[in-house]
């Protein structure tokens, strides 16, 4: 049963960076049609610097938490916009919880579950609202039911309920960020932030898949 | 698209070198992205910080200077400045007396300006924020509010006029929320912008139709509507921030604003029906200000901001201003 | 069409109700489409006189005020004013020390003013005009000769500092001679604007492609030309300005320009770029005003005026102005 | 043989702007090529002033060379631009030019011999410079060659002769007017003035056809 360690955490990493990159036109185009055109732009610099915040972080032998830390500090000083500090909370947060060089299934349900938290309490929203937070609720949720299956199946698990709940956002009605303002005309579309956060737990689990050993 | 840019990428970097080389009276933080007062902080002044995406020029970066903002801070196109650039607007603007900022009420820019003030605070600088949540168009409860829009200069002129005759954080505050509180916005567009990256206008609109209740970030409105006569339209527009005007016995400031593509002649037409209308209404147009102040790249469409402003919120209004964009007493 | 207007042919006079209704200072004759200050012509003060078709604002109505022009006289969109309202203009300014008629030069314009002048002058008046001919893109032998553009701006500026400070008509008509002549344009547009009566833009321009050498009344430019980044434009535009701007070892006034439709962000990268491009030809830029002041209706485009100038002509620039358009000092 | 009296030139007023009024669109898509896009627009204006101020001369019993000072003077307060002054200055020098109650074909042709020239004056074109004197210029020279031709029918021919300087503009180089900024790229376009002149010449000979007893 494989276990988190820096290198992975390193790989998800760019692999989120690559993912968010070749979906750059896609999440733009989404909040094109219920926001203001710029989440693809955003992500794709935010994690182009995210990246080499990582790797740094990876050169200089830091464990997994501060490691999380530091690319969530890099993702609020260079995304902007409202998914920036959302984004770089949910990983400063998650690292401040994680412990150690390694952390298995359980261990990071556990942070990546206070990251929720404090997303939820920095921005407001509950499940429903059609944001980040339908898709990374049940990737959280998943990862505790998992507690005890390998990593890598558990972060599948994961990322399949992300984009269950990127799917949901569609028919929702948005009542957080930019989308909100849309009020019923939000209906029918689906939620840039919930999409970007399906393709980093995606990412994660693809990472996993390579990375760590069964 | 065609526009007068070298890259999209660039778009923001190099407006600002423009900036930088045609106002020497401003210091021009070319790698942060801070504008701020060449003069530097007046000790003992309280200092006004606003910011956020770009495409709004010349908001805020052309209300720098005495009388309005001792700092701006500019982000992407549409997007929020990151906290650290904020942190760095807000020390060029710390001369021991407190920094407020303006801040449009947007999900990014609330996050973005309140960790900003969070390291601020860190560092001892009192920082105080003032929210702008102006555009009746979008609804005000369970959501993420209104959106910051029009009062948003309003707010940097009253406040600024306050900061710069030399009243204390609390003083420079309660004017601040005093406009923002008394102001509502309404925009209607006839053709949206296009955002640089994206390369194509943010929606389209067919002929023959106006988009009612934009935002200032291509966002779209609340409804689409026939193109009406611009007497209709002005009428129209006037009823939506009305309907939701603080219901006080004092005159307004009307601000009649393009949105980045609109000639002065249509924003001088829009002037004249909305002072009809409010004249039919018995409400006194005290100041007026008619031209392109808060654009959304090019737009082609107009907002109408109204501001109840009683004798002491006028009397900030007429101080002396010199800054890019606003100049006059 | 889309322009925020009730109908084509009320445009002119809905956006003179609208300046009249913005502007109590002004004293707007809507019958005449003559707009003049309130507080009347200044005894003994030459009296500035500046008109021409509409669709060009603020030029000129929103030049009006002190330190400016007396009176303005507006068109049908981009048709000269008749004789009998330049007359009736003529006489708002007029206040014993004669009228300065500033024309753009169009021959429509000319013909026009001269038969004002000429009905002035059987009233008594005297009427002095000058010629403002600075558009480089259009030849000047033989023909029309230069279109007038964005050196209006620059002459109604220098020469209403003059009048005002109580100088005689000669020395008025120097000063505006002086502006005039060391005055170069040259503008090109992205899209052509629409006069509302014909409801079409002036000219269709594929994607792609820029007009270059166009003037204010949607004629075609010079030549079409592939879209080039910013600074590639800005270096072919300051190209055509100074192949004939008079070489004189003077700084220049920079005027960046937007036709209508542009928004800031893109004429402050296009200041920074010209900028640039007279740095590093040794050409001082001792004052720039960058923003929409010479329009055509909703042109996406934009000009560069040039002016050299020597002391007395920069203190001129300097003096303070009120007018709706520009104000400061 | 007819002559030309208040009432054939009230008609021939009210029939030049019908005429400009219905060759609107046509002289303003002209203008818009190589001009500004308002000659249209301009004459239809101008010329249904003129026309009432031709009534109120007409009612007031003027004879033709006054009646044509004040239809001259109103287009030149009505119509703007280049093509007011002009215009209005052809018809006014014309009218000093008519004595009496009624003119023939010689008199015709040396009023507006007179306005050629002051409109050659004043504008300073010359026939080639693509301008309405193209038009105007042959007319005039065929109402002269027409000296001892019944009125109607040496309007026909200075109409036709109208007609054919206003073709002949289409392959000039603009020397005057708004048209000459284009330099190489006015020629391949028929001039609006041109062409409205010859609509006002054509509006003449139609008119003495139904007015002018032979
Ligand atoms: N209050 C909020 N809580 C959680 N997520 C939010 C909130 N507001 C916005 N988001 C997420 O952020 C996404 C938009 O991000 P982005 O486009 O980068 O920022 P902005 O809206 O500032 O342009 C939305 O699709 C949504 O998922
Ligand atoms: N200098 C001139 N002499 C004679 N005719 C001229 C001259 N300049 C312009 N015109 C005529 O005027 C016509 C344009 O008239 P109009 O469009 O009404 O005026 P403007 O050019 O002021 O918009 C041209 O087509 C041309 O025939
Ligand atoms: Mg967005
Ligand atoms: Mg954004
Ligand atoms: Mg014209
Ligand atoms: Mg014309």
């Amino acid at each position: 049963m494989g276990e988190l360690d820096t290198a992975a955490v390193l790989v998800w990493m760019h692999a989120a960076t690559a993912a968010v990159a070749a979906h750059e036109a896609e999440l733009t185009a989404l909040d094109t049609a219920i926001g203001d055109g710029d989440h693809g732009t955003n992500l794709r610099r935010g994690f182009a610097a995210a990246s080499l915040a990582a790797e740094d972080a990876a050169a200089a032998g830091t464990d997994p938490g501060p490691f999380l830390i530091a690319v969530g500090g890099a993702l609020i000083s260079s995304v902007g916009g409202a998914a920036g500090p959302l984004y770089g909370t949910v990983l400063r947060t998650a690292g401040k919880a994680l412990e150690g060089p390694t952390a298995d299934t359980a261990a990071l349900a556990v942070a990546l579950g206070a990251g929720l938290d404090a997303l939820r309490r920095l921005g407001g929203a509950e499940v429903g609202d059609k944001t980040m937070v339908d898709a990374f609720a049940p990737a959280v949720d998943a990862l505790r039911a998992a507690g005890d299956l390998p990593l890598a199946e558990a972060a599948r698990l994961a990322a399949d309920a992300a984009e269950e709940g990127m799917r949901s956002t569609t028919p929702l009605r948005a009542r957080k960020g930019r989308a909100s303002y849309l009020g019923d005309r939000s209906i029918g579309h689906q939620d840039p932030g919930a999409t970007s956060t399906a393709l980093v737990f995606r990412a994660l689990a693809e990472s996993l898949t390579t990375t760590v050993a069964t | 698209m065609k526009k007068f840019l070298n890259a999209p990428e660039t778009a923001v970097d190099d407006a600002l070198a423009g900036l930088a080389a045609a106002h020497p009276e401003l210091a021009v933080d070319r790698a942060l992205r801070v504008v701020a007062r060449a003069s530097g902080a007046r000790p003992g002044k309280v200092g006004l910080v606003s910011g956020g995406g770009s495409g709004h020029e010349p908001l805020h970066t052309g209300f720098v200077g005495p009388g309005m903002l001792d700092a701006a801070c500019a982000g992407e196109i549409f997007s929020s400045p990151t906290p650290d650039r904020i942190l760095a607007a807000t020390r060029a603007a710390a001369a021991g007396a407190g920094v407020v900022h303006i801040v449009k009420n947007y999900t990014g820019d609330n996050l973005n300006f309140d960790m900003a003030a969070e390291l601020a605070r860190e560092e001892g600088i009192e920082v105080a924020k003032v929210t702008v949540a102006d555009d009746v168009a979008v609804e005000d409860a369970g959501t993420a509010g209104r959106r910051g829009t029009g009062a948003a200069l309003i707010v940097e002129k009253t406040a600024g006029a306050r900061a710069e005759e030399g009243a204390d954080l609390a003083a420079v505050v309660a004017v601040a929320r005093q406009a923002a509180e008394s102001s509502r916005s309404y925009a209607v567009a006839l053709a949206a912008g296009t955002v640089p990256t994206t390369g194509r206008p943010s929606f389209e609109l067919p002929d023959g139709l106006v988009e009612s209740g934009v935002g200032i970030h291509g966002e779209p409105g609340r409804a689409r509507a026939p193109l009406r006569p611009a007497r209709d339209l002005a009428a129209a527009i006037a009823d939506a921030v009305l309907a939701d005007l603080p219901r006080r016995n004092e005159p307004v400031i009307a601000l009649v604003n393009g949105l980045g593509a609109t000639p002065l002649m249509e924003l001088y037409v829009v002037y004249g029906h909305v002072a009809e209308e409010l004249a039919h209404r018995g409400i006194a147009i005290a100041r007026n200000l008619v031209g392109t102040y808060v654009t959304s790249l090019d737009t082609a469409g107009v907002s109408l901001t109204l501001c109840r402003a009683d004798p002491a919120l006028l009397r900030l209004w007429d101080a002396p201003v010199r800054t890019p964009a606003l100049r006059w007493g």
